[in-house]
């Protein structure tokens, strides 16, 4: 399973993203960047309750280390940072974020984690294609992501929750 | 294309010339000149370019958002082409450009299936009723067919009258169909256009089929306390024999209903509907019929074993259902030539013949394209098979799910096909032990595709066990349904028209389309509820209509019960079957030509213009998942009219959205002064996938927000945006974008004056002037500055 | 539905009823009951499941062989589905019927470009000519429209009669369309039902559009002595203003030739067109105007230059043709609302204005929808223009092909995207050492798509340097074609229809459709020429008709040049565009109605079951790539006419295959008994994919044989397939399925009788009655023992 | 280039070839299988033109190893068949080839070598498909084939050819 995309259904396209398997290598990758922001999808509940664990922290972790920004339209997540202290978020709606990350530069590596499969599948075809020049995109997802930049591969969650703390232990050294 | 207007009516008994001989013949060719008060508008009958000055207006404003669904190209042998990026295909043709000619593709497929429909009623009820029974839709509706009236200049009296209309549209759909092949249009913008054409075409067909079926079935005609019927799993008496009618054409339904009080059995068969011809066999009966549930419930049911017959007609029928039925020792009746499912045709076969031939196995179903004999044929056949068939009506044995569940080794094949990506491993996991909560959390997702059945390595039957171990509670539940009430009555829309246009009423949220919910039936009635209690008007139809009846508040009661009929704020209308949608553009038609005076005659463009910018409503069609869908949204999307979709939406291949920061997408005329002036980014967007309920719900507050709100209106619109807006995030936020929303210092709601101005002050706002008079045309200033000379 | 008899025709001068005013208006209402000596067939105005039943007989035996294009199906929201293997959809469907639904999707869209041609044809050639023009296709066709005859029922006399068609082909197509719709049909034998519904409709579209142009238009009306014009790259002079038409739709392209020849100043501005506007301008000038060459020339002429305005119509337009325009300095007249390629609308403003904005660069084109106006804009910018653009009219020089052939790395991105796969790395590699043979080589079968230049890595323009590199000598090359004709005579039909029907003539072999060619254009004259020196009747139209153009023999002449005109053994016969390809079905049913008497009038089932059983005729499609060709082959399926595409035609997702070895499969009728009787393995295919031209050459003599073949015309069909099979694979080698095509000894071909003989010994084979009334449909059984009694 | 499929724009499916790039793996596989046939296409004379060498010999080699039939349409590989006086070949058109390999269960493997890219793509596919339960399928193409159940690598032809000629020796022993 590990390398392949998630979904039989979903053929991966010509343009296919590259599966990172090591959180070295993906720790890496993040950091090459100088202006990030996470995408937090509202389905993040679902893969906290299958792991019994708070992901968004996790998040928060990553933020902080990389200094990126974070984006969500989920109330409980906005809930969750507030109780936390995080300010460098911005309630945001998905549709109007990518539109946004095409058209304004602000940022250069869109990282997403917690969305519905298909939903976020189609958001990183549309920045493939039309903000390729100046943004990459990499997928946090427990399911590789084809249309992404980069991708953590289809794993089973447990082992992939494993894999993410590692990346945030990456990050912060 | 030329007018069709070389029809008249003329009753020939005989008449002999050199060339000819008739007779008895009733040649129909109306509308010649007519007498219809209003003297005919720009645009009769218009064809692709006609209106697409307009569509441009609006695609430079809304923009598409592309989302390739699939980066490749494989209509013609030139291709594969892969179109990634910057990349065209053999033909020419750019990754955006081919999008949207799929997107048109998919809504020629959409407005087909809606004429073709109204072109079958119509046959048959012309050929039932005559041409010349009238188009009477409630005596409170004068002004009936706001849209063909509006798109066509043709006012219909009579059936007969429905023809050129009909006409029309088919020949239209054939003109913008072929733009679609290899070759022809080359540019994204102009095959947007085309979608809206075909989205306009659309709404004309589904006027047509709802009006037809209206005034020559006699559905309730524009009543608001039309009667409640019961819904569910639960409500079909499993004794009696059962037929079970799926699709959209009420013909073969209402036949089978007529058949059974002619005989005087009718309380001896249970009748019960899936889908469209669900409501519209109850809007026919009005009492008895039954509606078990919206599309995606089919294999839900099938699988109980329950129905003997399974009466097909046309549009959202599972298409192996010859193989599910075969499976519970059922038989299939197909009833239009559209979908024939390989069954053998015995349209000319006796009765008799066929139900032996049924009864005996030797054929699993027929295609009886004769309704009053496939109906005869369902019934007699259902009467015969239902004795044999009671045990098969029992489910696989509750112990069976947790054997199959323990044979699971959580290798997530079926998540991995299943179209909702639902935790099944992890529910398995826990049926295994007993535990059969994560099984009913997936039921309740579950759009019962089967797609999870084929490709489990361990032969689990992964649907029937989920139905199983969830379906006990589900199979019992009855709710309420107020059958579709068809129009609203025009003094409906007098007395409310007023508060719409000026913002008093905050909005009409119109709750449409299909069954794919990404989190099952349950996010319609919950939004449905709150925007009735904000007390918008709440309008649904089709498969949504349905699951606005699947709720209980804490008395028990459904939405149906709890609120009224009416078209009216805090109403909850249920306004019928697909085709029914058409009254919820008409009633937003209606509210410019009967409060606001415009003439409705082939003005097209006008009154879209006045709807785009002064009429706050918005649909949502939260399951959107069929062509018809994408073509009855691009109706709206002509008529200015934003659509909301739910998650799996964003599969429709783009989204039309504003943006907010674009200042100089904002400007319009002052028809007052002819002055080009902001308008602020109202509606913000034409299409646009929500990733969840929340979400939609706050965009569907904000995309009521006209150009022409009072100041009064503009500040009820935002109270609801904001106080949406803290619900989902917290008491301390506000929405970031309010100083693109308030024009001046009135239009600020009081609940949230300090926190607002304070706002305001931080992004520095500063005041604009709102402008009564609102237009994106020059046309329309031009004609208002005439007036005012 | 109803058939729609309720038109007939009057003038009304005034005329007041209670409900109407009528002023000056000429009501047509043709075709109550008129005076067609025949009587009405069985199936006027068939509708989708009318012709069911022939359908399924064909299709049981030429069973489809599904080759999915693509294993998923993204056609709603509920997908992406994986359909591989057993697997289903969401709505139920299943892989085959999936292929099949997409076929019917395909062939609508084909369907739908046709009959939307024919009616901007009717609409504006009526508005010209009047309705009462007749439909006059020549003195020696008295059976005019056999196709329309045939399904319809209708025999047109005028233009007007021709409404009542269009309007019934396009009802039907929005029907059939319907039954893609998600949850409509279910099974993949009535989508190819459909399909070949599609297809009928399809035919009777094109002959609506063909019978308007030549009777109006006055093409060669069915002349075998048509005159030859020039065609090539090497036509057009240079040095005067150059204005190409591109596309299907003659009207604009005649408007040019017409307003040129009203100034006086035909001779000072060159007229050239490509695809089947130039077929058909041809046909409208039958003298100056020139063709350039098939579909995929586009991009080889317009990267010369030499354009100075191009008008494109409709329909095999390089969809990113303003963008090619703008390079070379040209501008784009768009002319249809079906391909407005993004161009603002200057249908309305003065020519001079619109010239002025297209010279000065403000737009890089316009979309004129009245075409006297685009003619006249057309001609005066291309007079303005063309001094200014002299330079613009060369190409990349020589030099820089071998500078950029040595940037090339060898990296094969540019084959990896090429359609054809051609060894562009190796032909670069030759190139960068001053050899161009390869490059030449790739560019006789390249088809100019550029899908190599989206991805060289080293920015190589390579469809330029392939251009450049060969061609100089291409561009200066002229071939001659014969005007295409039109129908076919009735005497010439009385003159070969005996000889067909027995087998005395080998077979008419057609060559049909686009330019997807495997091995470029060179293909089809060599078998064109094979078979008509083999005594076949060759007919050709479309992209076909033009390849067999640029092909010369040691005298220099083309096969125009070698061979006449006429429909007669040893002719190639060119009909003209794709529209007229109509004309061949047209012929193949003239000959069951001419020679053989068969009732036409509605009497689809009857004369197909005769054509497939009797009338050795088959079609050649092979670079047919478009939605359109689909359609076209679809109808000759249905018709009983078996047609062969080229390798690139696999892609249409499955062959309709017979198989040899299924014995039970070729049993039919012998309709003097009533009888089933073996009738053999013949056609043996309805539709069929070559992988190379030498197999489709053996296929076509082979699909030529028909069960109801005489010996001697038996032995003639064999000779000829047994003498290309060695002419192949070697003079010792014989066909292998010879035992299942010899029925009787008197069959065996004289020059081959003693292998032949000693090959059907060694397998056993023994003789079976060969049957001289075969037929496949019962009721042909019935009616002629009803006779015989 | 080498693990991925030829043609950028054909997207491989939900079931996809296993890529096979060492020949003793590739050999492994042949002769697990009882009765197998080879398809020559009629483009072969192309790939001999560029690598200037006789495939048709090759392959030849190649069936006499494992008892291999044969099977073509193209006139000149019947020609040079005739000429090495191999016999077990039959005269078979493509498409009906396909036919009988799905209804006859005459072979159990069907090695395609010398065809069109999509020629093959789609005849694959049918295979795959509807022949799947008694029938695997080997590319033996320079262009990696996705429908198939084993494939070569795409890869440069003079090291598709020496493959080629390694192949027929771990065959051979
Ligand atoms: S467009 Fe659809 S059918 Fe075509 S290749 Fe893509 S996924 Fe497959
Ligand atoms: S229609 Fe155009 S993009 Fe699509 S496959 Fe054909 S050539 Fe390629
Ligand atoms: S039947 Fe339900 S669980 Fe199974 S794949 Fe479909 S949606 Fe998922
Ligand atoms: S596919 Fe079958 S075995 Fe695998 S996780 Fe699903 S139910 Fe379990
Ligand atoms: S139409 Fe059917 S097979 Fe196609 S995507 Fe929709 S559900 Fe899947
Ligand atoms: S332009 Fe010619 S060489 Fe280039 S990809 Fe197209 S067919 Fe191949
Ligand atoms: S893509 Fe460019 S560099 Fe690569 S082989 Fe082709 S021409 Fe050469
Ligand atoms: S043969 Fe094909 S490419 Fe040529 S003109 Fe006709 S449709 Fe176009």
């Amino acid at each position: 399973m590990s390398v392949e995309y998630w979904l039989r259904g979903e053929i991966p396209q010509p343009l296919k993203a590259t599966v990172i398997t090591d959180v070295k290598v993906l720790g890496g990758r993040i950091k090459q960047h100088k202006k990030p922001v996470i995408l937090l999808g509202s389905e993040l509940y679902r893969l906290e309750r299958i792991v019994s664990s708070d992901i968004v922290a996790t998040i928060v972790d990553i933020a902080n280390a990389v200094k990126a920004d974070l984006t969500t339209s989920s109330s409980d997540v906005v809930q969750r940072l507030d109780s936390m202290g995080f300010k460098r978020y911005r309630v945001g709606f998905p549709m109007s974020v990518v539109q946004k990350l095409a058209r304004d530069r602000e940022y250069d590596l869109a990282i997403f984690i917690g969305f519905q499969y298909h939903y976020e599948w189609l958001l990183l075809n549309y920045l493939k294609h039309y903000a390729y020049r100046h943004l990459n995109t990499l997928s946090l997802e427990p399911y590789g992501h084809p249309n992404a930049t980069w991708t953590m591969p289809s794993l089973p969650i447990p082992l992939w929750h494993k894999n993410l703390l590692a990346l945030t232990e990456v990050l912060k050294t | 294309m030329s007018i069709p207007y070389s029809k008249f009516k003329m009753r020939i008994d005989e008449l002999k010339t050199p060339l000819s001989e008739i007779r008895g013949l009733d040649l129909s060719i109306g509308y010649v000149v007519e007498e219809w008060e209003e003297p005919q508008g720009p645009t009769p009958f218009p064809s692709i370019a006609t209106l697409r000055k307009w569509d441009h207006v609006l695609l430079n404003r809304y923009r598409p958002l592309y989302l390739p669904f699939c980066d490749l190209c494989c209509l013609c042998t030139y291709g594969k082409c892969d179109l990634s990026r910057e990349k065209r295909g053999s033909c020419g043709l750019g990754l955006s450009d081919q999008q949207s000619r799929l997107v048109a593709l998919v809504c020629s497929i959409g407005a087909s299936t809606h004429v073709s429909h109204a072109r079958e009623l119509f046959e048959k009820l012309v050929e039932r009723f005559s041409r010349d029974h009238p188009i009477d839709l409630g005596s409170q509706v004068r002004v009936e067919m706001p849209i063909t009236r509006l798109v066509t200049g043709v006012k219909p009296r009579t059936l007969g009258d429905l023809e050129i209309v009909l006409d029309y549209v088919e020949r239209q759909i054939v003109q913008t169909l072929a733009s679609v092949h290899t070759g022809q249009e080359g540019s994204w913008i102009d095959y947007e256009s085309k979608v809206f054409h075909l989205g306009m075409l659309d709404h004309v067909a589904l006027e047509v089929a709802d009006a037809l079926q209206v005034a020559a079935l006699d559905f309730p005609k524009a009543d608001p306390e039309s009667p409640l019927v019961s819904l569910g799993l639960g409500v079909v008496e499993v004794s009696k024999p059962v037929i079970l009618v799926i699709g959209h054409n009420v013909i073969p339904a209402g036949a089978i209903v007529d058949y059974l009080e002619r005989m005087g059995i009718r309380d001896e068969v249970e009748v019960c509907g899936l889908c469209c011809t669900a409501h519209d066999i109850t809007r026919y009966e009005k009492k008895r019929a039954k509606i078990v549930g919206p599309m995606s419930w089919q294999l839900k049911f099938i699988r109980t074993g329950v129905p003997d017959v399974i009466v097909i007609d046309e549009q959202c029928i599972y298409t192996n259902v010859v193989e599910e039925a075969r499976r519970i020792g059922a038989v299939v009746i197909a009833t239009t030539d559209k979908a024939c499912h390989g069954l053998p045709e015995r349209s000319s076969e006796s009765p008799e013949e066929v139900v032996e031939e049924l009864l005996s196995g030797r054929i699993p179903g027929a295609l009886i394209l004769d309704h009053d004999k496939a109906a005869e044929v369902a019934v007699k056949t259902a009467l015969k098979l239902a004795p044999t068939r009671l045990k098969l009506k029992a489910q696989l044995p509750l112990e069976d799910v947790v054997e199959y569940a323990k044979k699971c080794t959580k290798c997530r094949e079926c998540e991995r096909a299943c179209p909702q990506n639902l935790p099944i491993s992890h529910a398995m996991d826990r049926a295994s032990r007993g535990d059969l909560v994560g099984l009913t959390d997936i039921y309740e997702k579950c759009f019962a595709c089967n797609r999870c059945e084929y490709v489990c390595p361990r032969q689990i039957p992964v649907l029937n066990v989920i139905l199983k171990a969830a379906g006990e509670k589900r199979s019992s539940e009855v709710f309420k349904i107020r059958v579709g009430r068809g129009p609203i009555q025009d003094t409906e829309i007098r007395a409310v028209g007023r508060d719409i246009v000026l913002g008093a009423i905050p909005g009409v949220v119109a709750f449409v389309g299909c069954a794919n919910w990404r989190e099952g039936a349950v996010d319609v009635p919950i939004m449905a509820r709150e925007f009735a209690f904000r007390r918008y008007i709440v309008v649904a139809s089709g498969c949504s209509a349905m699951a606005i009846a699947m709720y209980k508040n804490d008395e028990g009661k459904t939405p149906y019960e709890e609120f009224t009929g009416e078209f009216t704020p805090g109403g909850v209308v249920n306004v019928g079957s697909c085709v029914a949608n058409s009254h919820i553009a008409g009633a937003v038609i209606k509210i410019a030509n009967i409060f606001a005076r415009l003439p409705l005659r082939a003005n097209y463009m006008e009154v879209a213009d006045y709807i785009l910018n002064r009429i706050g409503a918005v649909g949502i069609a939260w399951g959107a998942m069929s062509q018809k869908a994408a073509a009855i949204a691009s109706g709206f999307w002509r008529l200015g009219v934003p659509v909301i979709v739910g998650p799996h939406g964003i599969k429709y291949r783009r989204m039309l959205l504003g943006d907010g920061e674009r200042d100089e997408a904002w400007f319009l005329y002052d028809a007052k002064t002819g002055d080009k002036v902001y308008g602020g980014p109202v509606p913000e967007h034409l299409f646009y996938a929500a990733e969840s309920r929340g979400e939609a719900m706050i965009m569907a507050a904000k995309l009521c927000i006209r150009p022409a709100d009072t100041p009064q209106g503009r500040a009820i619109k935002l109270t609801n945006y904001i106080s949406l807006y803290k619900k989902f995030y917290g008491y301390d936020k506000l929405p970031q974008d309010l100083h693109l929303l308030i024009r001046t210092e009135s239009d600020i709601p009081i609940t949230y004056k300090d926190e607002v101005v304070r706002f305001l002050r931080e992004v520095n706002w500063r005041e604009r002037p709102s402008i009564s008079d609102p237009t994106l045309l020059e046309e329309v200033v031009r004609k208002r500055l005439k007036v005012m000379k």
